[in-house]
């Protein structure tokens, strides 16, 4: 009782010093903007650690950070090696598959409206088939290795990309399409000079989105059926080993690499759209 | 937890079918009833690990794999076998005939489709006792870890799958295969049998006489529901499938699943035989490289529950 | 240069069709600077839209350097300033200038070339190499001129080019604005809100009135072509400015 | 309304047209084998020839048995009419109380959909309120949220009904929560969006007239997010539903549509896996429809819908 | 009334500090109608915005009826009239006019009374059921201006508030402000761009210079209390509008 006592109170003055610092005159230095967020992280771990020594959880429910991070650190090969089958084979390249092939659809439905008014009522409905039933479908065609992975991801992020991607083209306002036809230009002209650097915003939207969505599709497949290694195998077969700081420690790969695709893109997002408000701050 | 209450709950390894047929019956007939116990039976799936609900006090009771369990017991979740209705294993192999498979050193080269889950264990060890490797290769076996149902057979992306008498080589066969294209591998036969479908409880519960008592109770009814259950597989079935909620089952599928769980269960009268508990660890110690437990557990079943059940 | 014939143009709308012009007769000749006044909705912009081929009229001639309006268009016969700058604010200035001749094919050296000429004829010269949001809205507003320049048509077409800025801004850019006039002797329709404005431009103002949107005076301006800043304050320049009032008020229903 | 269904019912008809062709060489080699048993010839003979064989190349060789492939027990590939008819069977011939109805399991769903909606709403708007009026939240919890959602639910879904069950709670309730876990980072990414869309011009306006800051939240930032509240309570209403079919399948699969898709996974059941699938989508749309039905209601009460 | 004294007003940016104004002193009388001209960014608004205690100066003093800006806005000494309309678009007209009485805690039939009073004085009487994009932008700049007088403050700030509008909607609010005044005698402060607008309302004249904001002229108008529109054609009117133009052109480095 005495460590979730404790836990409470290191809660509450990790909390007035967030508050401290997010309202003092240093807020908006960079160095505040990462000690606050990391504090409140601390905290958090902190919390559960001493809860769950406190409490005396079983570790076969909930293992303490502390054995996660050391089963982490002794695992790092294999986590490697699943990371690689996961994201690297199955999530990265269903990611650009799933890209690539919106994009070409989102130029084909910008150019038809038939196509748009048809398709997009269609595909928003297939969007909602949930991945738990898809997932199965997709392993029974594609086979057990990361094509079948690639192929869930595919399906995940189609959809989210297409729409952003339909949308962003429609960005441009009447002034600026009709600016284009004042010096008469053809339909690629105005797509690559105006459209396309205009949605941009709105692809990496659906960039982001997706990312995230890669990457849980890409783990949620593989518990339908995968080679022997991969992320989740790892944490679907250590569930039923009892392994629970190995189906942590995976987690915590999982949120890592999640973490780290999503700032890249949003690095890459900087980059590329430096001329938008929202990122001239 | 107090166990003074009538109450138990048994958490199932998989989804309600024949497999659990004992536990149905005994339900639907009233023996728990009449041995004064209000018994609740959770179905299981892909995602349940019994040995997790278990400690974390959602069950009294769980159906496990000895292997499992085991497994779990050296984790530090002390569980103990208090009965064993399944004498018999129903595991094996299934593989087609024209890959010229004839005995376990053929699976050389071979893609083999194993469950994992804790049915990895047996799989493991027979492999390394035949000294053949996991990991692929031309000397070794290319695993992979196959879904809940047959297609990786069927659709050829394995030579040889996990599947259980009483379940999945009957999809099998479903599936438009005869019998005589395909070869299977018993473990029973292979000699690296494990014992399946037991009933663990908690050890630190079984230190309290009434929690004791209850089980005592369970078991009995719950063998008086198996005994039931073999004689009159038909009806079994019929219980079985009326208790599915899904309403996913089929009563062909259900009535063969019955049949041929009646054959497993048919040698045992709930008490565990020491020296079938001796030949899994025995196996289980011989895992090789990757061995699913160390050392051979201590207290690891116990015959008390059952021997005052039976009396 | 630019004729309409009892021009007419009904937009359908869901409430009801809406006649954005209404037998609109008008002659611009070569060299002229018209300037297009009246109140909100009177149809100055569905006019010069007309003339940039924007939009078809649903009855009338139209003839802009004795072609329809398409095929001028087509063969780029004018330029278009619209009221927001609408610089693209991922291409640099000189970028954007470059815009409409990269789309024409110009070469690359004719580009450079061009681009730097028309900076520098609206003073925007070393900015070339900044991003619109880094410019004032009247350094935004000269560059987006100098974009319609830049491939030197014979019409320069301006919706409000100004309305967004302030005064003295305005009175500046309208001096450029004259002077670039004088020394290319483009033809050039302008619209505006501004009377003094309209007046100080022009050689014929064209008042406008709505509903349907027709022509109710057309003025031509006995100014001088060198008109200083101070001219606004002559009595010339009051009259006309009256006569401009007074035709606007006529036509105008508050709100 | 005619300009959007000519195009859709085309588009769905070209994939109907697909879908049936695609069924031909994805069930060819069991049509072929069942057929064979039925006693008659097939082109090469014996189940073992035809393995290794593509499968259009099969096809092609045995036009007479397309037919059989749309109407397999156990297909690879359902045909469309196959999903059609048990969808109507377990929908509209069935019960409802039923266990083999679709509504009874899909009910199941929507009511562990529901709440998880309901408690992630909140949960999502609540922790909007306290971002948008403490900068210490803000600055701390965002990036923590957003990492919450990079963590694959189906891993931790096990873990939270154990936990949860380990402390008493069972049946409807871990569902939801899960559930709710889904959707409570839409709701929470709009409202914070949509609490801070008032300009700084209204919000200095409060100002003028010393308004407090519950009257700034109540009178300005509460109605100028509901257009934000409704776009992000569409997407949290969908990802409620995935949650309430994950959450279901680690509860024992018992009941619902994901403990369908999921048995139905087990036993090789593709047409009622397929149905449940469909099922789901349709729910889906449904629901979607319904918080977009509410929105216009809302919209115009306030007079912002046009 | 209101009375500054060397204020001054410097924000912290990325780039370095911004002098938005720099020693301002300024005393404005009861009943006064003061506007406020300069080229942008030369800190009107910012000044405004410190009666306003919506800013703080960083230096110099400032009263307000006698009291601190912030004691002032308490007592909700005076009403602002922002740029834009800044309607509620989910509140009526009358709801939109009635919002600041509800945070003020006026009971619901002075609330209803007072509206009706503001909706006739602005001359929107019958427009209170109406939503805002039902009416034009003329009606809702009234609209706009009944809400910041609705509870009847001793002072008027206006922030252009006619920027949007057309000249002839514009001419139209201006004589209607200047009634309104008249009626009221209430002290205003009013920001433009416009010269005109400027001579033909105000009293008192304030011009500025950017960087860093100071006040370079503040003229007294000579012009009597009733104006009627044609007064802009006059010599004084002219002669007036000449020295605001010198003043700006004065401190106005384009762009
Ligand atoms: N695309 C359109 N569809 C329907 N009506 C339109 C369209 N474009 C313009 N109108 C209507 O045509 C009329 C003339 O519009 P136009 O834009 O030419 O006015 P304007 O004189 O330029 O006004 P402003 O000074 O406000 O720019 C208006 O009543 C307007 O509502
Ligand atoms: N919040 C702020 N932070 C930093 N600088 C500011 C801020 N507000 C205004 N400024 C700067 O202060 C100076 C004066 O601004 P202010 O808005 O008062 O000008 P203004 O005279 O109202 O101009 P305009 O006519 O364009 O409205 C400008 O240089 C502006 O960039
Ligand atoms: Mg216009
Ligand atoms: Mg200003």
């Amino acid at each position: 009782m005495g460590l979730v006592i404790a836990a409470l109170v290191i809660w509450g003055l990790a909390w007035w010093m967030n508050i401290r610092i997010a309202n003092g005159a240093q807020a908006d230095t960079k160095g505040a903007k990462l000690a606050v967020p990391a504090i409140f992280g601390l905290t958090l771990l902190v919390m559960w650690e001493l809860i769950v020594r406190g409490l005396d959880v079983p570790m076969v429910i909930l293992p303490a950070p502390s054995l996660i991070v050391v089963r982490f650190a002794d695992s790092l090969p294999i986590l490697w090696a699943d990371f690689v089958q996961t994201v690297v084979k199955g999530a990265l390249s269903g990611y650009v598959i799933g890209c690539a092939a919106a994009f070409v659809t989102a130029i084909l439905v910008d150019r038809s409206d038939f196509l748009r008014r048809g398709l997009m009522p269609v595909g928003s409905f297939v969007a909602a088939l949930p991945i738990v039933g898809t997932a199965p479908i997709l392993v029974m065609w594609y086979g057990f290795d990361w094509q079948s992975k690639a192929a869930v991801v595919v399906v995940m992020v189609f959809f989210p990309m297409l729409v952003n991607i339909t949308a962003g083209l429609q960005e441009t306002t009447q002034m600026q399409r009709d600016q284009m036809k004042t010096w008469a230009a053809g339909y690629w002209q105005s797509f690559w000079t105006l459209r396309l650097p205009a949605a941009m915003p709105f692809v990496f939207n659906g960039l982001k989105i997706s990312s995230t969505l890669a990457l849980i599709g890409a783990i949620v497949a593989e518990f339908f059926g995968s080679p022997i290694v991969g992320m989740g195998f790892r944490i679907s077969t250590s569930v039923g080993q009892l392994a629970l700081d190995m189906v942590w420690a995976e987690i915590l790969v999982a949120a890592l690499a999640g973490s780290a695709f999503y700032g890249v893109v949003a690095l890459i997002e900087r980059k590329v759209t430096f001329w938008h408000p929202s990122q001239r701050g | 937890a107090s166990h003074a209450d009538s109450s138990v709950k048994l958490q199932l390894q998989w989804v309600t079918q024949a497999q659990f047929a004992g536990y149905y019956v005994a339900l639907e007939k009233g023996y728990y009833e009449e041995e004064g116990l209000e018994v609740e039976i959770l179905p299981g799936g892909p995602d349940i690990a019994p040995p997790q609900v278990l400690a974390g006090g959602g069950a009294d009771a769980m159906l496990n794999w000895m292997p499992s369990a085991l497994a779990a017991r050296e984790k530090g979740l002390p569980v103990v076998n208090i009965a064993q209705p399944f004498k018999s294993s129903g595991l094996m192999l299934t593989c087609w005939k024209d890959t010229g498979i004839e005995g376990p050193q053929d699976f050389k080269g071979k893609t083999i489709g194993v469950w994992f889950f804790g049915n990895e264990y047996p799989f493991l060890s027979w492999m390394s006792q035949e000294g053949i490797s996991t990991d692929g290769g031309e000397d070794g076996v290319t695993v992979l870890k196959q879904g809940f149902n047959v297609d990786p057979l069927i659709q050829r992306q394995a030579d040889c799958i996990s599947t259980m008498t009483y379940n999945e080589y009957g999809q099998v066969l479903d599936a438009g295969v005869s019998e005589d294209e395909l070869v299977t591998f018993k473990y029973e036969d292979m000699g690296v049998a494990t014992l399946e479908d037991g009933i663990y409880v908690l050890e630190e519960n079984l230190e309290d006489p009434a929690f004791k008592e209850k089980m005592v109770k369970f078991v009995r009814a719950s063998m008086k529901g198996w005994k039931y259950a073999e004689e009159n597989p038909d009806e079994a079935a019929g219980i079985v499938l009326d208790y599915d909620e899904t309403g996913a089952q089929t009563e062909a599928h259900q009535v063969r699943m019955m049949g041929e769980i009646a054959k497993l269960t048919a040698g045992s009268n709930g008490a565990l035989d020491p020296a079938d508990y001796q030949r899994t660890v025995d196996t289980l110690l011989a895992g090789g490289s990757d061995p699913v437990i160390t050392a051979a557990p201590e207290g690891a079943y116990t015959l008390e529950i059952t021997d005052e059940a039976l009396d | 240069m630019i004729s309409a014939k009892s021009l007419d143009l009904t937009f359908e709308t869901n409430d009801g069709p809406v006649h954005a012009l209404k037998g609109v007769d008008l002659d611009i000749g070569k060299g002229e600077f018209v300037s297009f006044i009246g109140p909100s909705g009177c149809g100055k912009t569905t006019f010069l839209r007309c003339i940039a081929a924007l939009e078809t009229p649903t009855g009338g001639e139209l003839t802009v350097n004795g072609m329809t309006p398409e095929n001028a268009r087509q063969a780029r016969a004018y330029g278009y300033v619209f009221q927001a700058a609408g610089l693209y604010p991922w291409r640099t200035i000189a970028g954007n200038i470059k815009l409409p001749l990269e789309i024409m094919g110009f070469s690359k050296a004719e580009q450079k070339k061009r681009v730097e000429q028309v900076l520098e004829l609206v003073d925007l010269a070393g900015f070339g190499g900044k991003f619109p949001w880094q410019l004032s809205g009247g350094m935004q507003q000269r560059a987006s001129i100098a974009r319609a320049l830049s491939f030197d048509a014979d019409i320069l077409l301006m919706d409000e080019p100004f309305g967004a800025l302030d005064e003295i801004v305005r009175d500046h850019l309208n001096e450029e604005l004259l002077k670039l006039w004088a020394r290319t002797g483009k033809t050039i329709g302008f619209v505006t809100h501004s009377i003094p404005e309209a007046v100080y431009l022009s050689t014929k103002i064209v008042v406008m009135s709505p509903r349907p949107g027709r022509i109710t005076d057309v003025i031509d301006s006995p100014l001088p072509k060198e008109r200083p800043l101070d001219i606004r304050d002559t009595p010339e320049f009051l009259e006309i400015a009256h006569r401009v009032r007074e035709g606007l008020r006529a036509g105008h229903a508050y709100d | 309304m005619m300009r959007t269904i000519f195009p859709v019912a085309v588009v769905v008809a070209v994939i109907v047209g697909l879908w049936y062709a695609a069924c031909i060489p994805m069930n060819i080699h069991t049509a072929a084998t069942q057929a064979e048993r039925a006693g008659m010839v097939i082109d090469p003979e014996g189940a073992a020839e035809r393995r290794d064989m593509g499968a259009i190349a099969l096809a092609l060789r045995n036009t007479g048995i397309w037919g059989d492939t749309w109407a397999q027990d156990k297909p690879r590939l359902p045909a469309p009419h196959q999903v059609v008819t048990e969808l109507w069977e377990t929908t509209v011939e069935k019960k409802v109380t039923s266990k083999r109805s679709l509504i009874f399991h899909g009910w199941v769903t929507l009511s562990a959909t529901l709440l998880g909606f309901g408690i992630g709403t909140v949960a999502g708007i609540l922790l909007a309120v306290g971002i948008v009026h403490s900068r210490a939240m803000d600055m701390s919890v965002m990036p923590w949220a957003i990492a919450s959602q990079t963590i694959p639910i189906l891993a931790i879904a096990p873990m939270i009904i154990v936990v949860l069950n380990s402390v008493g709670l069972q049946g409807l309730i871990p569902k939801a929560i899960i559930s709710a876990y889904l959707s409570f980072f839409p709701v929470v990414v709009g409202m914070v969006k949509g609490f801070r869309s008032p300009s700084q011009m209204q919000i200095d306006q409060m100002r003028t007239w010393s308004a407090s800051r519950s009257q700034t939240f109540w009178k300005l930032r509460l109605p100028a997010s509901m257009p934000y509240l409704f776009a992000s309570l569409k997407i949290g209403i969908a990802a409620s539903l995935v949650g309430a079919i994950v959450g279901e399948l680690p509860t024992g699969a018992v009941r619902g549509l994901g403990a369908r898709l999921l048995t139905g996974s087990y036993y090789g059941q593709t047409i009622q896996i397929w149905s449940a699938l469909f099922a789901t989508a349709i729910l889906a749309a449904v629901l979607v429809a319904a918080v977009a039905a509410m929105e216009r209601a809302t919209l115009k009460r306030m007079g912002v819908g046009r």
